[in-house]
Parts: structure tokens; C-alpha cells; sequence
């Protein structure tokens, strides 16, 4: 454990039934920080962030908060702000009356023209000034959120907590609202935990994405790394896509499609096994003796989205530039390749 | 879609009969109300100005409200906090409770009364005489409609969730029911109660097998004597239930969670 | 979410107050039923053994038979249709005809006699003295009941969506309502059947006073008579009511359905 | 109108009080052919579906199919395979009855063991071969989107109307549904109108994209034109994101952020306007002198997608390929200059 956590999780431990949603779980966040945890249902994400916020008692472990022990202490003492999957605005109190909600329970009352000062601020930084009398049912769902983030923020909490807060929404909503979240988050400066399992969610907002399963983190990195060097093959094939192709193992590097690429840490060491590609690492030329086929084209914007099927009858998908793609149709025979990357190779 | 059916017929027709079926009572209510005695020619509100001076309806009728107060309370001391605390901690309850609360439904009154006979019996001799006593079997007939109203508003809510925001914001468990959650299901709580309030000045089945006074019983008894003084109180008591259904949700913030109910 | 209320004892108390009130009036019909008269000892069945003896009895049983299919035919020629078109076609009318249907659960049963007494004078010297004459009554008390329970199985699914898509399949309109929505709201129109029964066959006020000897005004006659054979019949009455309320949903596909419903 | 169109709307009206739903509609789709149609909500896309398939009647205009006018023929005649928004299984039945019902509506009702077996060749065509008995309460979003396709196509439709089928499913069963559609369209072949609100969805699917607002086609055109070459600033500004910067134009060619580069048709043809910049058509390098800063990253696997604050205060929002954002943090000075590619410019 490193001394200088702001957010230490120590060996947190919750069974439910058989189920272990947490098996000696340790995370360490520092100050101002955002980091994203990812995985699929059941992993424990939730019941990690729910621990944090006091919601969830622990069959065992410890939670720190700047170095102080606050695993016993009641939700209404913790000082965090949390922002539910679910609408969470309470329904009877308009935009800013929600959001004046926290600073009115504070054991020291803030006076009533500081409060609605506050609201304001909060308001006017999550972008709904203008909303400060609507109820919640007359705002749509991204706007219910924007006004839960500014409830929560308005508490100055010692962390910030989000479960899931897009899920909820449709994609461009999303979209807008997490590029905002990271800004106002960047802005104020508070240490945030966020819990997701949209993997493209989670590496778009995050400053290191932790990967969940079975109660445990499998591995916590930086985007980047996490994408282009997984340690597991869970990871592998959890955070973005991969297409499986048969591959040779040999001293540190592998031959796929023909290809000599080096492997990446965690992968086999020797023998034949499945390396893990994504989409983007292939190199795709039209060649009419081209060992391969076009099923499909999707244009994504800068690149495309191409389904091919490969003379073994194995169908991938490859992502190229689009200006690569313009003499590329369906149908067009064309020869596949990669790209001199490090690659995941697992056992089979 | 286009079910096929002239609309414009159907329409009539549809809100000819429900015109018919509603309004027909009222209107024959006043009617008879007003109408004067014998050959006397002339409308006159006899009937409706000697509603006061009956001593038998002024004491039946503080009565009934007293049974409606008390029914009330075990509403919200009993009712309210059972089906809150079983939608939040034992949602696999909610079916069978459902189903036991709709059981008062199915028991004809006079099956109640047969049944409870007896207990009536003991209390009237060991506890007291007062037709107060009937709150106790009026809490179990309201239940039906107190459960539906109730679960609905929670199932319109995510309730938890409200309440564990509500926590991480620093609220305490009390302020937590008493600032969240039953605000929040206000709508629910008071059909709720104007339905029971309803229901306990209009019954006449039980209290007049079990032979308590009630509003109803004596209305009817009144109404061997004088009829039109009889209609005249059903017309004022139907009225003031009609009064209390339009007028409770009065303040904008209640309009804005009905609204929120309907959308 | 804690709600820090001593969890175990408020179960007890619940579960122990909810028996109370429902067990207690079931045991005691079924003690007071097979009691002995006077000293005799031992129980007996010989109330139950009269019912079938009780020619009065057997007569009001199918007058209110024969009410209740009335009923259940207006349901499902004029309510059933009017709830799916304003549903589908007159969205804005929802809540006013919900208000409205609620109307007769907040007009007591004496002023619903009083207004409509002058209606029945009138059908019974002109068209028939059957007790039947009151299935328009009855037709009316259970819209409160039948409308909800239709509009909150209509709530459920999107209806209009399901139509269309019948209809792009190449279903005709009859099809679609018959083969479609009709089936696809099957339980709510049952619980509306349900309810409908249970009320139809343990209604007394309106029945009493218009003076029609409907079953529970022939049970309260024979229990001036003799109790015990009006307990038992009402005992009768209630677990046939409860019978049907449990066995309606038979088939697995009424199950997938109704579990649908709970989800 | 081409004589080769298998379906065509000819000049379709319909009003809703004053609201011009459809005001003078015209569209072919060719055979075999899978048209999406993008806008926003009001537009009129969902109108003109709905009037394909005979469930919205017109004020004017006419619909041929195969060269036959079907205008007034009802819905149930029409032989239309139609995918709605909301779940639209029939809940009553299991996924195999609803996948017959089509059929046993069919004046020639084929046989009891013919309707099994293309229920169950269908249902393996969407996967699902082994969900046949699943009732649709049983069975998640994505799973009875895809019974009601295999529903749709049961009929053998004339014409297959997607009428925005994935708006209710989450993220990532969206993208992997939509692959799936239009492998299966690519296989059946059947001619497809495809309604959305999604432009990702929209530029991802279909071999056209017709932009619609108040009631007509703006623009239809293959995705990767409809990205790179917009007639309007309307179609540039919904289609893809863009950064909004100051541009002045003469001969054809526009001087943004000190960079020449040529205009697009519809552009304004001399003065001040605003360029219209995909975050893509950027270049960033770290420079100590730059005129601008790093405010946020978002690693989005293959691409960085950048927030950039501008000396001038703006922000824009650029992307680059990981690999050359590897050396960018937030708060890094950089300098922001422009590919040479064809921009459009819209006056202010």
C-alpha cells in the first residue's frame, strides 16, 4: 500500500450466499484521481463502490479515507457524494432544491442565502441554470443526472461516487454527458471513483481503469496500457475487441497470418495458441490473389469497419482509416496482414 | 392503429351511458329532495334545513368521523409503514400480501359480520358499547384499496435508491422516512385515504347487522320517516366525499407528483 | 437500505395482527357452524346438511348466478371495448374516465338506493320484478374495480405497438383484437372477473333495500332463523369466491402471463 | 424518378395540425438495398416508415413497390416485415408461435410442420434456435429485438422496415445487434429502410444515408460522401461531430488556423464564415510555444480523442491515432494546425 492514497481499500472481503462479490479486494485511489472500475455483472464492481459509500457492510477488510479508518462509520457521516444508475432526484423538490438537499443536512447549516448560492454555482456548472425551479419529471434523463452530479458535488465530498450514472441514457446523451463529467471533474479537482461496465466508457473518462472479476482487480492501468498490454486474456478480450487467430509461439514472439509479431507479458511462452488481435492492428490490401474476403463495410467517420472472412472460414473484423477503405467493397478479395505490434497470445 | 369501429357512434353511445348511469342518481337525489310534499306545489329546501335539527344524524355523523379519525390513524401507524417497509426489505412478500389484502373484497359484508360477531359481542360487554369500535373491522375492509394505492406510488419510485441518496447526502434514517420517502408516496397515501374515507362514511352493511348507529344506519332509519330528509343527507355527505376527492391535491408541488403519477 | 427498525419483532407483530384479522372471522363461522344447539356435545354437520333443504335458499342462488353472468356480460361487451378503445384511441380521456369509474366506490350504497329506487319502481311495475333488473346496478358498482385492473394490464405492455405489428404479419382487425390484444390483457380481464364476482355475490345494502332476495339478503333472513345454517352457507359462498380467485390461473401460458405482470 | 427503383416514395405529404410531417417526400430504394434514414426526432423519418408500411395514412403522394402502387392498400395486405422501436412480441406466445404468426395469417396458410421448420430455420439465422420456447418476458432486450426480425423476415417481406430497433437496448448489444442486422440483410438480401436517430448507427449500416428535416430528404448519399462531402451545414453539423472555427474564404479554398485548405460544394463561395472541422481532420504536436493546451484525453482504443482549449478560448475536440498521443498529457502545450482536406464552411 502506498503511503500517499488518498482512497484505500484494504482486503475488502462481502460474500453473499456463495456468491464472493468481493475476495480480499485492494485499491488505492490518489487524491483527485479518477479511476474506473470495469468488468462484467456480478465482478463485485458495485459492491466495492457501494462499501465506499457505506451502503454495503464488508464481511471483512478495512476502508481509508486520508489515512483516516472510516470502514464503521454510518453513510450520513461519510461525506461522500454518489450518483445512482437509477434516477435519484428526489421527485417532490425541484433542480435546486435537490441539489440544496446535502448542505441542508449538514450537522453546521450553512445560512440559507449561502445554500442557494451554492445551488446556483452547481447548477450553473453542470450547465442547467436555467432549470432551477423544474421537478424532475419535467427534465429528461441526462438532465436528471447533470442535476444528481451537481447534489452531489454540492457537499464538497471527500470522494465522488458514480455507479454506473449513463446506463441509463441513450448513446449520444452518454456520450456528451461523460466527456462533461470528466471536465467538471478535472475541474473541481475531487477524487472519483466510477463504476462501469462499458469498457469504452471506461477508458474514454478514466485516468486508470481497474479490470474486475471475481471479487479481485485482474489488473489497474493507464488506458493505453491496459488496451495495448493486457496481463490476462480476460483482460484481453473484456476491454475492446479481439479477433482469435491461431498463432505459433516461439522465443517471444509469435507468427500470425504469416506474420512474426513479438507477444506481450502473460501471454504463452512456446506452442501453438490464440492470439488475441484487434481490429485496427490488421493491414488490409485489395489484391484479387488476396487470401480473404469482404462480408461488410460500416463506415465509422475517420475509419471503417470491415468484416472479413478468411480463407479458413474464420470471420474477423479489422478497423482501417477510411481513405484506405475507398477502393474496398463488399465482395472485393483482398489480402490480410498485420501490423508489427506486440500481441496477447493465449493457451488453447 | 384503426380498430375499424365508427368512432363517432361508439363515442355517443359510450359517454350516453355513463351520462345515464351516474348522473341519473343525482339528478333524481335533488329531485326528490326538493320536490314538495303532496299537492303543497313549489320547490322547497324543507328537507335540506331540517337536516340540523335532527339530534339522532348530528350525533351519528360526529360518529362516523370519529370511526374515519381512527381508521386514519391505524392507516398511517399501521398500513403505510407495513407496505413501505415490506416493498424496501421483502419484495418477495409482495404477492401474497397483495393477495391477503384483497381478501376483504371477496367476504361479503355479512360473512364479516357472522364472523365477528362474537368478538363484538365480548367487546360490547367487557370494553365499551361505542359503535368506535367498528374501526377495528373498517381498517381490515380499507385495506384493498390503502395496499393497491400505496404499492402503486412505491412501484412508480425507486424508492431504495431515493432513500440511500438521501443517506450518502447525510440524512438520518428519521428524516430520511419522514423528508423522502413519505413525501414521495404522498399521492399514493392520500387516494389512499380519501378511497377509506369514502368507504367508512358509506358503509351500512356491517354496522347495521352488528346494530351500531352510523351515519348510513341512521340515514336509512330516517329515511322510513322522511325521505326526503334522508336523500338530502345522503346528497350533502355524497357531496362533501365528492369535495374532499377534487380539493386534496391543492398545493403545485402535490399537482407536480400526480402529474408525475400519470406520465 | 436500513431502515433501523427492529426487524424481527415489527415481522411478528405484522404477520400476528394480518391472521388476527383475517383467520379470526374464518374460524369463527367454521366453529359456530358445527357447534352444537344448546347442550347436545359434540360437533355436528347438520347445518351444512340443510343447506340443500332450504328451497329459498337454492332459488336465490341462481337469481344471483344468473345476476353475476349478466354482469360479467356487460363487462365484456361495454366496459372490456370502452377501456381498450380510450386506451388506444383517446389517450387524453384516460384519467378522466379512471375519476369517473372511481365514483361509484365514493357514492354510498344507500344513496345510490335512494336515487335509483324511483328507476326500479318503474322497471318493476313496467317490465319485469326479477331480481335480475339489478345486474344494471351491479354493472355499475364494478367499474371501480374492473376499470383499474384492465387499465393497469393495458399499462403494461405497449398495446398499440402490439396491434401494428399484428397487422404488418397480415393479421385483420378482428384477429388482431381477438387474437391479440384481448389474450395479451387476459389477466387483467380476469382479476376484473374475479372482483366482479366476489362483489356481485356479496352484495347486500342495495339488494336488501330495493328488496330483492338476492343470496345474502336470503342468508340474512335464514340467519333470524336459524344461524348456523346461514353461516355455513355464507362459509360456502366465501371459499367458492375464494376457489375461483385461486384456480383462474391454470394454464401455464395464464402463468408465463401473470408472472409478467409481476416483473 | 429511376424506372430500375424497387420502392418508391413519390412526393409523400402529411400534416399533423401544423406540423409538416412529411411535406413532398421523394425516395427510392433499390432492390436488395438497405437505406437508412437519419434525423432528428421530427423530421419525419418515422412518418415516412410508417406510411410504407400502411399504418400512417397520407395527405398526398403514392407508394410503389415492385412497380405496383400501394397506396391505399391496407397494412395487413401489404406484406411488410416491420422491427419496432418498443418490444413488440406478442406476450402470449413463445419466440417460435411468434415467429409463425405471420405465416398462419397468410390466405394460404402453409402447412403446420412447413411453418416449424422456417420458424426454426429463422430462429437459427438470429441465433436464437435455442430460445424457441422462451416466452418474451424470458428473454432480454436484445434477445426479443432479434425474435421479432426473425418475425419480420418469416413473411418473406416485399420490403424489411427497421424502425429504430436498437434505441432501446444498451450500448454494447446495440453495436453487436447492429452487425448482426446487416449481416443478415446481407445474406437474405431483402431491401431495407432503416429509421434512426443514431448517425453512428446510421453511417455503421446501410449502403445510403438520406439526412432528413421537416418532412424531405436533405441529403442521400453513401456514408463515407455524407461524412466528407455535406450540402449543407445542416447534414455537416448532425452527421459526426465538428468543431465550429473561424474561416475566410476565396477561390474556392479557406484559410483556417493559418492553414489553406479547398471547400466542399454548398460552402460559401468568399468572406468570413465558420469551417465545419471533423475532430480527425486535425494535427497536434507538442510544442512548448503552442498555441493551445491539452485540457483532457480520452483513450478510445485505436484513436485519442483530445479536448483542446485554443489560444483564442475556444475548445475543440480533436482525434488523433493512439500511437501519436502517447507524449500528449492534460495541461501539455501543443499546436493545433489542419490536414488538407475539403472543408465546409458555412456563413455566420
Amino acid at each position: 500500500m502506498s503511503t500517499s492514497a488518498y482512497v484505500q481499500l484494504v482486503n475488502l472481503s462481502k460474500h453473499f450466499g456463495k456468491v464472493r462479490a468481493l475476495d480480499g479486494l485492494n485499491l488505492d485511489i490518489a487524491q483527485g484521481e479518477l479511476v474506473a472500475l470495469l468488468g462484467p455483472s456480478g465482478c463485485g464492481k458495485t459492491t466495492a463502490l457501494r462499501a465506499l459509500a457505506g451502503l454495503q457492510d464488508l464481511d471483512a477488510g478495512s476502508i481509508l479515507v486520508d489515512s483516516k479508518d472510516i470502514t464503521f462509520v454510518a453513510p450520513n457521516k461519510r461525506n461522500m457524494g454518489m450518483v445512482f444508475q437509477a434516477y435519484s432526484l428526489f421527485p417532490h423538490m425541484n433542480a435546486r432544491e435537490n441539489v440544496e438537499y446535502g448542505l441542508r443536512m449538514k450537522a453546521h447549516r450553512s445560512s440559507s442565502s449561502n445554500r442557494k448560492k451554492r445551488a446556483a454555482d452547481l447548477l450553473e456548472l453542470v450547465g442547467l441554470s436555467t432549470h432551477a425551479n423544474h421537478f424532475p419529471h419535467q427534465m429528461s434523463g441526462g438532465q436528471q443526472q447533470r442535476v444528481a452530479l451537481a447534489r452531489a458535488l454540492a457537499i464538497e465530498p471527500n470522494v465522488l461516487l458514480l455507479d454506473e450514472p449513463l446506463s441509463a441514457l441513450d448513446a449520444k446523451v452518454r456520450t456528451q454527458l461523460r466527456e462533461e463529467i470528466r471536465r467538471i471533474q478535472l475541474e473541481v479537482g475531487t477524487t472519483t471513483l466510477f463504476v462501469t461496465h462499458d469498457q469504452e466508457e471506461a477508458l474514454g473518462i478514466a485516468d486508470r481503469v481497474g479490470v474486475m472479476r471475481g471479487g479481485i482487480l485482474e489488473q489497474i492501468a493507464a488506458p493505453a496500457e491496459l488496451y495495448e498490454r493486457p496481463l490476462t486474456s480476460f483482460v484481453a478480450e473484456f476491454v475492446g475487441l479481439t479477433n482469435p487467430l491461431p498463432a505459433k509461439v516461439s522465443g517471444g514472439s509469435a507468427e500470425v497470418l504469416g506474420v512474426q509479431v513479438p507477444t506481450v507479458a502473460g501471454s504463452i511462452t512456446t506452442g501453438s495458441g490464440l492470439a488475441l488481435i484487434r481490429p485496427e492492428w490488421f493491414k488490409v490490401e485489395a489484391s484479387t490473389s488476396g487470401n480473404a474476403k469482404i462480408f461488410a463495410v460500416s463506415f465509422l467517420g475517420s475509419t471503417c469497419r470491415l468484416t472479413i472472412d478468411l480463407a479458413d472460414g474464420a470471420r474477423i473484423r479489422v478497423q482501417i482509416p477510411s481513405a484506405e477503405a475507398s477502393n474496398l467493397g463488399i465482395g472485393s478479395n483482398v489480402k490480410v496482414t498485420l501490423k508489427s505490434l506486440p500481441v496477447f497470445v493465449k493457451g488453447v | 392503429m384503426k380498430l375499424g369501429i365508427p368512432s363517432r357512434i361508439f363515442k355517443v353511445f359510450i359517454i350516453g351511458i355513463t351520462t345515464l348511469y351516474l348522473a341519473g342518481p343525482l339528478y333524481g337525489m335533488i329531485d326528490f329532495s326538493t320536490k314538495p310534499l303532496g299537492n303543497e306545489g313549489g320547490r322547497s329546501l324543507r328537507a335540506w334545513k331540517a337536516i340540523g335539527e335532527q339530534e339522532d344524524l348530528m350525533s351519528s355523523i360526529s360518529v362516523s368521523f370519529a370511526i374515519a379519525i381512527i381508521v386514519m390513524l391505524l392507516l398511517f401507524l399501521l398500513v403505510v409503514p407495513t407496505v413501505i417497509w415490506v416493498h424496501l426489505r421483502l419484495p418477495k412478500l409482495r404477492r401474497p400480501l397483495e393477495l391477503i389484502c384483497l381478501l376483504p373484497l371477496a367476504i361479503p359484508g355479512i360473512v364479516i359480520v357472522v364472523g365477528i360477531a362474537p368478538l363484538y359481542r365480548w367487546i360490547s360487554i367487557h370494553i365499551t358499547e361505542s359503535p368506535i369500535s367498528l374501526a377495528g373491522v373498517y381498517a381490515m375492509l380499507i385495506l384493498p384499496f390503502t395496499y393497491r394505492s400505496l404499492s402503486a406510488a412505491l412501484a412508480l419510485v425507486d424508492i431504495s435508491t431515493l432513500a440511500e441518496a438521501a443517506r450518502t447526502l447525510g440524512a438520518s434514517t428519521m428524516r430520511t422516512i419522514f423528508g423522502i420517502v413519505m413525501p414521495t408516496i404522498r399521492s399514493g397515501i392520500m387516494s389512499g385515504v380519501v378511497i377509506s374515507l369514502a368507504l367508512v362514511l358509506g358503509e351500512f352493511t356491517i354496522s347495521s347487522l352488528l346494530s351500531y348507529d352510523t351515519l348510513q344506519v341512521v340515514i336509512y332509519l330516517l329515511g322510513r320517516e322522511d325521505g326526503k330528509i334522508a336523500v338530502a343527507v345522503s346528497l350533502a355527505a355524497l357531496l362533501f366525499v365528492f369535495g374532499i376527492l377534487f380539493a386534496i391535491p391543492t398545493t403545485k408541488r402535490q399537482r407536480a407528483i400526480l402529474d408525475a403519477d400519470i406520465a
